[in-house]
């Protein structure tokens, strides 16, 4: 099951990659694959048993098959409850992305649709990897269909966007590559589920170098803007939204599974990087001038966040952890394909250009109103149970860090709304000309899933924060929150 | 009366059948008339490169138990024959790769030369005393210096045969003499004989062993003994270029690897050393000298310079899985160069003029299966995933790590981080550049079709992904071939 | 044996041998270059034999004579080239070669 | 049965929102509307029908809990979709449907023809909802959801005209302003999940006794944030005044009757945990003291007829705090409730004005409209003496039973009844001058350009803005009589067993109180209209005074200078010094360095071919040395 | 008395060895270092003979001071003034380096005998008559040795395509004349 949930995308992509068919015929078989990629994690959903207790030797419709036997390397996939809706959040973004390739008419449509599905199904792969080699492969090939779609199709300054990002995030994987080596080595074993822990403070360092910068925490986040401000919306869309929680899934699967004394060593370190890039991100998104970069900061804001909810280690921090993931992959997703339509409009998401577009456009309005409010987290919002549980996780540790969390969410609540003012409020910008329409229904098919998948959550967090960790969260964490409990 | 000796024909058999190919495009040049030398020449190597590499793997098949054979001149075993295979398929690429070239002058005789030199490597490989060793070394290095300076009309060309030709003889006359010394410290010229007979006594020993490491080293191109690396590659004719990039390293490596284990054994605490040393030399070097080049050859020649730097830790290592490491290697990444040389000289061929990276603009649209093919080579030279240069990265620093040479690892791991820039600048010229800073290439109407050396690269690009997802059975002969070494 | 200690001979080798690689490192002219080539493998060539003498085996001795073969093989392709370059009327001095650098 | 009348009573303001909303264009303008008033409607009624049942009920098993679906849970922290009906929710259900229901139906007439009215009535349902969820959450976290989203819809609506860039600034002010009260509410209930392990009302408060009094403190006191930011109290009511920008309905059904006290509704609600920490408590009504006398003199310098409105708000909820801060709670509700009524009455009477004018609303271009709109004065007339308390109209008992607590419970209470009684003074005199000089006097030119204008400005409005006017006018009336010291207090027993009150006021008290309360009111009014009525004294000049108070003592401008700027400033201070040389420039200078080292690199390789010979001599040689050394 | 005899000459055909060789790098005319190589090379021929092996001598002086030497000669006189060339030069810190390396590599050698002359070096073993003869040289290269022969005709043979492909002049070549002359015209 997970198999075919990882290849179907591949297959796709070889099939796109070589029919030699016009660019819409393309976008539309590209755009059906992916909704069978959907169809078949709600089978998958139906098929996984969200009863079983959760626990980390025992993934659920796992496959496995031995790779290459003498560093005992395997072919070893399948899902726990909170990577199941890490990939459910991939496929749908990824979905609502090669709609919108779709809708954009990207030129080079074979090439374009080919490395969009390549990479769903490199990012599916990564969360669902169980054997330590295998989730490096998986890790990479996200990298290279990532580097030719910013660098082909993507903004002016693309091409040192792509080196920078390209290049950074190889230096910090390479890294994680020898601290993988060197803990299957020492394990004699690759395979996550067989390995035991490991006490080797450089093995965990080089590990948290990769998902540091793929996150990005501060100060690893030299390539965000460049990469999130350049690339197509659609890619910044997955970008943003999904890649960066591959960070998030090897934290918890890697870092905080198999660490335990390096875990507590840094935890406070870690804490710190997360809450100074939550704190630095809010304020830069507040100075930014345009949607992409207030978006492009505010989730690294976001990411902050969520580490900072990894690295409570208490239970409640990590299912806070994941259910932010999933809300901000699903708002930074609607707010990056958003920018991208204000820019097929007007040819820029720069506030200075925008503004006044709430007149005469309520789709437009309504949807970029509810994303922002969302995104701010409004108290009753699925990003604010996020954002609460998180803190209540931390709160554990320090009170200062649920402090600083709460303060960043008056920071996050300032820089939304001066977004959505930007775009729709005050008077009209040169590019809100009568030309730019309200959104079409082909753009609201594409945004409606997602602002509704928003909303249900909203309505119903649980849906999500009852299925990540079925029981207590097992050992390390487990004692953090018991000695954290008065 | 002289009692004839026992010849394993056998095992001499892929040699020989190289030979005989090199024999008849030979005769063919001279005999048959012009319109026809080409293709039987070429026809004949391709024919004696395949079966040598079947023969090659008869005899890999048929030799668990190494033996060696005529006083140690040279051994039957699986690491000599898994070598003399990868050579041979090298060199069937390589005559592909050549078939679509120009070459109005001495046809006959370059593919002649080719299966000499060819001939040469797959005996190399086995040879297993130091007169073998040198006489092998000898024997495909002056084929290749006359095939580098093969364009006589070319200056670059010349230039690189001369500076091959003087600093390739320089070098092995500073093998030649440390082969001296080795045999007056034991008296031995076998391999095994001499790790046997050392030991009482050590200085000639050593000074040997040093000449000789300097020696070897050149032919593997490792850093400092790089420097003619870049040179020849550049001038010498592209199809020449890729054969030697891959076919040359596996020879050097593998004897490396073979003399080095068999014969020095009591040494080990220093050579082990001063090749991991020359590693990081290489890759320093390889890596950082590439960064700034231009010109696509003579990038893909420092790449290879690191390249021997990975594959050198493999060895320093001096483990089991070091040598399987190495092994492993190998494989990917002499289809990697010679696909990257084949699409380098594919374009070559399309302009008229040297290719420098501003010539690949907008290749990879023009060219879509080169294009995309260059794209996986060099993939497999970054060792990212989904190419079997990843897994021998892989396997190489595991080998490293499990011998407790971390620092190695770091090195490797930096070294990778550098190359990703200018591997990445091949790939950002070829497809990166909008049609608005596409500067108008000299290039002459449509592209050439040449069927051959499509198909050389896609056999290349195969091996490359290949090698990636079936791991196992390759890792198996390298594991079997690795065996056959005294560890 | 009567005459001097075999160590004579190869001081005498290593003599001709350093000699032979610094007639390559610093002449200019290609022959010379070629004729340093062949001091420092003749100088191998005696150490080789010395050494036959010391150990009383012919290995040595055999080993010289096929350098000397192969000494000839690089003097044939050598002078090959010379001979090509000069039909390209380039001046035959190594250090005039430098198109290829960098 | 009470339950699910309390489950629609929510719910049908969200569906009607939801209808406008997604049908956009497909329906009229006044389709929407009158969707949206009935949703409403709906509302009230099913909080009726709850009230009923209530009713029916003895007074221990009005309270009842239903939880629809667990909306946030970990395996050790549960919180569920609860509402909880009973009588203080009930009694905030009738005030916010009823009232709400009014002043939509109002809006009706009030917006027409406004492009943008579906949008209108969208945010007002969604209002609605928010208010409700608010008040019939079963649990804290819920209740901060429904907090935060009347926040939200106060946002949208004060930025209703969004165009208008003072509009859009207020509403972000105001979001802002309470997101820092949602913060500290947050806060707050980190440390009860973690001490009590549930945001359960019940639990909550049954564990509470086993906190420490710093932690205890501490969680008031984060309770108290929310409270000030969302009933503006100082020191977090700047937003208020500004916030008149939005439409008057919103004005009238958000910033008078329903939103901004939902701070007092939260102390009510959470009294147990402030008379566990009893400082907070005697600070909540303190701040209400202070705001009540300072919003006052404010009031009296303002020329907007909203504004001045909008302070008195705060004056009246300030009243309240005292109340409830001194445990009063009944009383506070009770005044929360008058003050609904005569509050909203008040807005929708200078709405008309307003609407009347074509949008005018700076009292000096006004006067004599008693003249053009006879109705509309009376109606004023009612709310302001209601205001000001003079009996019998309802704001004269619960504003007086609020300094009878006062003056009930000790020495700080007195202190608080000082305040109180100078309050009543300001609210007499703001009250009447606002009336004499908008009523009174000769009419100005402007109201005569109006009363010659179109026909269709004649008279006071459309019967949908008329008629909510005149109920309203009738409940500020009688909405007092609930309540009679001595006579009869249901509306004390309503709600007795919910929140039991911490003083009882003796009748001496009562009468004393009363008496003083109404006494300076009308020498408040007296010197009104000395000043403004008859105009027989011309006003003193305090010029230094007056612009204190005209800017609100410059709070906005402390906070601006504290945490706005700083907040830019280290923003742009950080890019420049952090983001672009260190973050950027990293990158830049790794790279070039490799380059550099390649280029350098790429000298040693000359092109002699001698020096090539030269390295492997070399490095031979190297080799030999090290391995002979070596041995 | 023999011992004295084989003495001088042992000395004489060293030092005759040695300059010879010093001659040849040394010489600008490359004419006159073939002439020193040929010297030089007999020279080694005496000290095989004195390290008994007569074969390798006679080889020697046919092979190398003939056939090769010859071939050298003409080559040089084929070419003429072009052979002429400036003697060294270039960069100082290549002569330097190669100054400093050849005499490093001397050195090293010298220590390494040095050290093992104390040892081995100065009893060797006896040897019969047959040692170094012809006869022996056959026997062997037929036997032990027959690949190391083997393959030295091989590169022999090898080097032979190479000398007679880089002699002739190709159609290419002829051409770029052609094309050159053309343009001076």
């Amino acid at each position: 099951m997970t198999t075919a949930l990882i290849f179907l995308p591949f297959a796709a992509a070889v099939v796109v990659w070589l029919l030699p068919l016009p660019g819409r015929a393309i976008g539309s078989l590209a755009l059906l694959a992916a909704l069978a990629e959907v169809v078949l994690w709600l089978v998958a959903l139906f098929q996984f048993d969200f009863e079983q207790q959760f626990d980390f030797a025992s993934p659920q419709l796992a496959d496995r098959q031995s790779w290459f036997s003498d560093l005992e390397v395997s072919y070893h996939v399948g899902f726990y409850g909170f990577s199941f809706w890490l990939a459910g959040l991939a496929v749908v973004v990824s979905t609502a992305a090669i709609g919108y390739a779709l809708w954009a008419d990207r030129e080079r449509a074979r090439a374009y649709h080919g490395l969009l599905l390549f990479l769903l199904g490199a990012i599916v792969g990564v969360f669902t990897a169980q054997d330590l080699l295998l989730f490096y492969v998986f890790f990479e090939a996200m990298l290279i269909p990532l580097y030719v779609l910013v660098g082909v199709w993507g903004g002016a300054r693309r091409l040192r966007a792509t080196a920078t990002f390209v290049i950074y995030t190889m230096a910090g994987s390479l890294l994680m590559l020898a601290s993988i080596i060197a803990f299957g080595i020492s394990q004699g074993t690759f395979d996550l589920v067989e390995s035991g822990g490991s006490d080797s403070t450089w093995i965990f360092l080089g590990f948290i170098a990769a998902f540091a910068v793929k996150a990005p925490l501060f100060p690893f986040h030299g390539w965000l803007v460049d990469a999130y401000r350049e690339s197509p919306p659609e890619v910044a869309a997955i970008l943003s939204g999904v890649v960066s929680k591959a960070a998030v899934y090897g934290l918890l699967r890697i870092a905080i599974a198999k660490f335990g004394e390096p875990l507590d060593e840094f935890q406070t370190t870690i804490l710190a990087l997360a809450a100074i890039g939550l704190v630095y991100g809010s304020l830069l998104a507040f100075r930014a001038r345009d949607v992409r970069t207030v978006t492009a900061y505010s989730s690294m804001a976001q990411m902050g966040l969520i580490v900072i909810g990894l690295f409570s280690l208490s239970e409640i921090g990590l299912n806070g952890a994941i259910l932010q993931s999933v809300a901000h992959g699903l708002i930074s997703a609607t707010l990056f394909l958003l920018a991208g339509m204000l820019e097929l409009r007007g040819g820029t998401s720069a506030f200075a250009a925008l503004g006044g577009l709430a007149r005469g456009r309520p789709a437009l309005a309504t949807i970029l109103m509810t994303t922002g409010v969302i995104a701010l987290a409004v108290p009753g919002s699925v990003a604010f149970a996020g954002e609460f549980l998180i803190l209540v996780g931390v709160y554990g540790v320090g009170w200062g860090w649920a402090a600083v969390g709460a303060g960043a969410i008056v920071l996050a609540a300032m820089y939304m709304l001066r977004l959505i003012s930007g775009v729709l409020h005050g008077r009209r910008g040169p590019a809100a000309t009568d030309s730019a329409r309200d959104l079409r229904p082909a753009e609201l098919a594409l945004l409606v899933p997602l602002v509704g998948l928003l909303l249900f959550l909203s309505a119903w967090p649980a849906a999500i924060t009852e299925r990540s960790f079925p029981i207590d969260f097992p050992d390390e964490a487990a004692q953090a929150q018991a000695e954290a409990e008065p | 009366m002289i009692s004839t000796p026992k010849v394993d024909w056998f095992a001499l058999a892929p040699t020989l059948a190289l030979l005989g190919a090199s024999g008849v495009a030979l005769l063919g040049a001279v005999l048959v008339p012009w319109w026809l030398r080409r293709g039987l020449a070429a026809f004949v190597t391709f024919g004696g490169f395949v079966t040598a590499g079947v023969l090659a793997g008869y005899v890999f098949d048929r030799s668990e138990e190494e033996q060696e054979l005529l006083v140690q001149s040279m051994t039957r075993d699986r690491l000599g024959a898994l070598a003399a295979i990868i050579v041979a398929g090298a060199g069937a690429l390589a005559v592909l790769v050549s078939w679509g070239e120009r070459r109005r002058d001495h046809q006959g005789e370059y593919y002649a030369l080719l299966a000499a030199a060819g001939a040469g490597m797959v005996f190399f490989v086995t040879a297993s005393n130091l007169m073998t060793m040198f006489l092998g070394l000898e024997w495909f290095s002056i084929a290749l210096y006359i095939l580098c300076a093969l364009d006589t009309h070319r200056e670059t060309s010349l230039e690189a045969g001369l500076k091959y030709l003087i600093v390739g003889s320089f070098g092995s006359a500073i093998l030649l003499f440390g082969s001296a010394l080795v045999y007056g410290a034991t008296g031995e010229l076998g391999f095994s004989a001499i790790a046997a007979a050392s030991g009482e006594d050590e200085y000639l020993l050593l000074a040997g062993l040093a000449m000789i490491i300097a020696g070897l080293g050149f032919k593997a191109s490792a850093a400092p003994f790089h420097m003619w690396t870049p040179d020849v590659y550049q001038g010498a004719p592209s199809s020449v270029t890729a054969f030697m990039s891959a076919a040359t390293k596996v020879a050097a490596l593998v004897l490396t690897l073979r003399l080095l284990v068999v014969a020095f054994p009591e040494q080990e605490h220093l050579w082990t050393v001063a090749v991991a040393v020359v590693a990081v030399a290489s890759l320093a070097v390889g890596n950082f000298a590439a960064l700034v080049q231009r010109d696509v050859k003579r990038l893909l020649a420092y790449s290879s310079v690191s390249h021997a730097g990975f594959m050198l830790i493999a060895v320093a290592v001096n483990t089991e899985l070091g040598a399987r490491a190495l092994l492993y290697y190998l494989i990917p990444y002499a289809a990697g160069s010679i696909g990257a040389f084949a699409v380098v000289a594919a374009r070559e061929r399309e302009l008229g003029v040297p290719v420098t990276l501003d010539r690949l603009e907008g290749f990879g649209w023009e060219r879509p299966f080169l294009g995309v093919s260059m794209w996986i080579f060099m993939l497999g030279f970054m060792g990212l995933p989904l190419t079997g240069g990843f897994i021998g990265k892989f396997y190489v620093f595991s080998a490293a790590y499990e011998a407790g040479w971390w620092w190695l690892v770091i090195a490797g791991v930096a070294a990778t981080a550098v190359s990703l820039y200018y591997y990445l600048a091949v790939i950002r010229t070829m497809y990166m550049r909008t049609d608005a800073d596409l500067r108008p290439v000299v290039a002459g109407g449509s592209p050439p079709r040449d069927p051959l050396l499509a198909g050389a690269v896609a056999v290349a690009v195969a091996v490359t992904v290949g090698s990636f997802v079936f791991v196992q059975p390759l890792i198996e002969w390298a594991h079997d071939a690795a065996a056959s070494l005294p560890f | 044996m009567d005459g001097p200690d075999l160590a004579w001979y190869l001081i005498v080798s290593a003599i001709l041998f350093s000699i032979g690689t610094l007639g390559v490192l610093v002449r200019r002219s290609p022959l010379i270059v070629l004729l340093s080539l062949e001091i420092m493998l003749n100088a191998a060539n005696l150490a080789l034999i010395s050494f036959a003498r010391l150990h009383g085996g012919h290995d040595g001795q055999i080993f010289a004579l096929t350098v000397m073969a192969v000494a000839a093989s690089e003097v044939v392709v050598g002078l090959g080239l010379i001979v090509a370059m000069s039909r390209r009327r380039l001046t035959l001095d190594v250090d005039s070669f430098r198109l290829l650098r960098g | 049965m009470a339950i699910q009348a309390a489950w629609i009573c929510l719910f049908a303001p969200l569906a009607g929102a939801f209808a406008i909303t997604v049908m956009g264009e497909s329906i009229t303008r006044r389709t929407a509307a009158w969707l949206s008033t009935v949703s409403v409607f709906v509302a009230f009624a099913g909080a009726v029908v709850a009230f009923v049942e209530l009713l029916g009920k003895s007074a221990e098993e009005r309270e009842q809990l239903s939880t629809a679906w667990t909306w946030l849970s970990t395996t050790n922290l549960e919180i569920g979709m609860t509402l909880l009906v009973d009588p203080l929710s009930v009694t905030m259900m009738l005030i916010v449907s009823g009232v709400g229901g009014l002043i939509v139906l109002y809006s009706i007439g009030y917006m027409d023809g406004d492009p943008e009215e579906r949008r209108y009535f969208a945010y007002m349902s969604f209002f609605v909802f928010a208010m409700l969820l608010l008040v019939q959450a079963g649990n804290f976290l819920l209740l901060l959801a429904g907090w935060g989203l009347v926040g939200l819809a106060s946002y949208l609506l004060i930025g209703f005209w969004h165009e208008r860039k003072e509009a859009v600034d207020a509403a972000k002010k105001a979001f802002i302003m309470n997101a820092f009260g949602d913060a500290t509410m947050a806060l707050a209930f980190f440390v009860l999940i973690w001490q009590t392990g549930s945001l359960e009302f019940g639990d909550v408060f049954a564990r509470a006794e086993g906190m420490s009094s710093t932690l205890l403190n501490l969680v008031a006191l984060g309770l108290l944030g929310g409270a000030v930011a969302k009933s503006a109290q100082i020191p977090l009511h700047t937003w208020l005044p500004d916030a008149m920008e939005g439409p008057t309905p919103v004005s009238a059904l958000i910033h008078a009757a329903t939103m901004v006290t939902a701070g007092v509704y939260l102390i009510v609600r959470a009294h147990p945990l402030f008379e566990l920490a009893p400082t907070i408590q005697d600070l909540a009504a303190g701040l209400g003291a202070i705001t009540l006398v300072v919003a006052g003199l404010i009031a009296l310098v303002q020329t907007d007829i909203k504004r001045v409105i909008a302070y008195s708000t705060m004056s009246q909820i300030g009243y309240m705090f005292v109340g409830v801060g001194l445990g009063a709670y009944a009383n506070g509700m009770f005044h929360l409730m008058t003050h609904a009524f005569f509050k909203a009455l008040l807005f929708m009477a200078a709405g008309l004005v307003i609407h009347h004018l074509a949008g005018e609303q700076d009292i000096r271009q006004m006067g004599g409209l008693r003249r053009v709109m006879p109705k509309t004065a009376i109606a004023f007339l009612v709310g302001s003496l209601a205001l000001v308390g003079i009996p019998p109209l309802s704001g004269f008992f619960s504003k007086d039973s609020i300094l009878a607590s006062a003056l009930a419970s000790g020495g700080y209470g007195q202190l608080l009844f000082a305040a109180g009684a100078a309050g009543a003074l300001l609210t007499g005199l703001y009250t009447f001058r606002l009336f004499f000089t908008v009523f009174l006097g000769q009419p100005s030119q402007l109201v005569l350009d109006r009363d010659h204008g179109e026909p269709h400005h004649r008279g006071e409005g459309p019967w949908t803005m008329t008629v909510p006017v005149a109920v309203l006018t009738v409940l500020a009336v009688v909405g007092g009589w609930l309540q009679i010291p001595d006579v009869w207090h249901p509306f004390g027993d309503w709600l007795h067993d919910v929140a039991e009150p911490l003083v009882e006021p003796s009748v001496a008290q009562d009468l004393l109180a009363s008496a003083l309360a109404v006494g300076v009111a009308l020498i408040g009014i007296g010197i009104a209209w000395v000043f403004y009525g008859a105009r027989r004294r011309d006003l003193p000049r305090a010029a230094a005074l007056r612009d204190i108070l005209e800017h609100k003592l410059y709070v906005d401008e402390l906070y601006d200078a504290v945490f706005y700027r700083p907040a830019v400033w280290m923003a742009g201070m950080w890019r420049r010094t952090i983001e672009e040389p260190l973050i950027g420039g990293s990158i830049a200078g790794v790279s070039l360095g490799a380059r550099r080292a390649g280029s350098a690199l790429g000298e040693t390789q000359t092109g002699y071919l001698r020096s090539y010979a030269l390295a492997i001599a070399g490095a031979a040689a190297v080799l030999v040395v090290v391995f002979l050394a070596v041995q | 008395m023999g011992n004295f005899l084989v003495w001088v000459v042992w000395v004489g055909a060293a030092f005759a060895c040695l300059g010879s060789g010093v001659a040849v790098i040394s010489f600008t005319n490359p004419f006159y270092s073939a002439l020193a190589l040929i010297g030089n090379l007999g020279s080694l021929a005496v000290l095989y003979l004195l390290a008994s092996a007569e074969f390798l001598a006679a080889a020697q002086v046919l092979v190398y001071a003939g056939a090769v030497m010859v071939m050298f000669l003409f080559v040089i006189a084929y070419l003429g003034d072009s052979a002429g060339v400036p003697f060294g030069g270039g960069p100082s810190w290549v002569a330097v380096g190669a100054i400093v390396a050849s005499a490093a590599i001397l050195v090293e050698v010298v220590v390494a005998i040095g050290l093992k002359a104390g040892g081995a070096l100065s009893n060797e073993a006896d040897v019969g008559a047959a040692f170094g003869s012809p006869g022996e040289f056959g026997r062997l290269f037929l036997t032990d040795h027959l690949l190391a022969f083997e393959i030295t005709s091989i590169v022999l043979l090898v080097a032979a395509i190479g000398g007679v492909i880089l002699g002739t002049q190709t159609r290419s070549e002829r051409e770029l004349d052609a094309q050159e002359a053309h343009g001076r015209a």
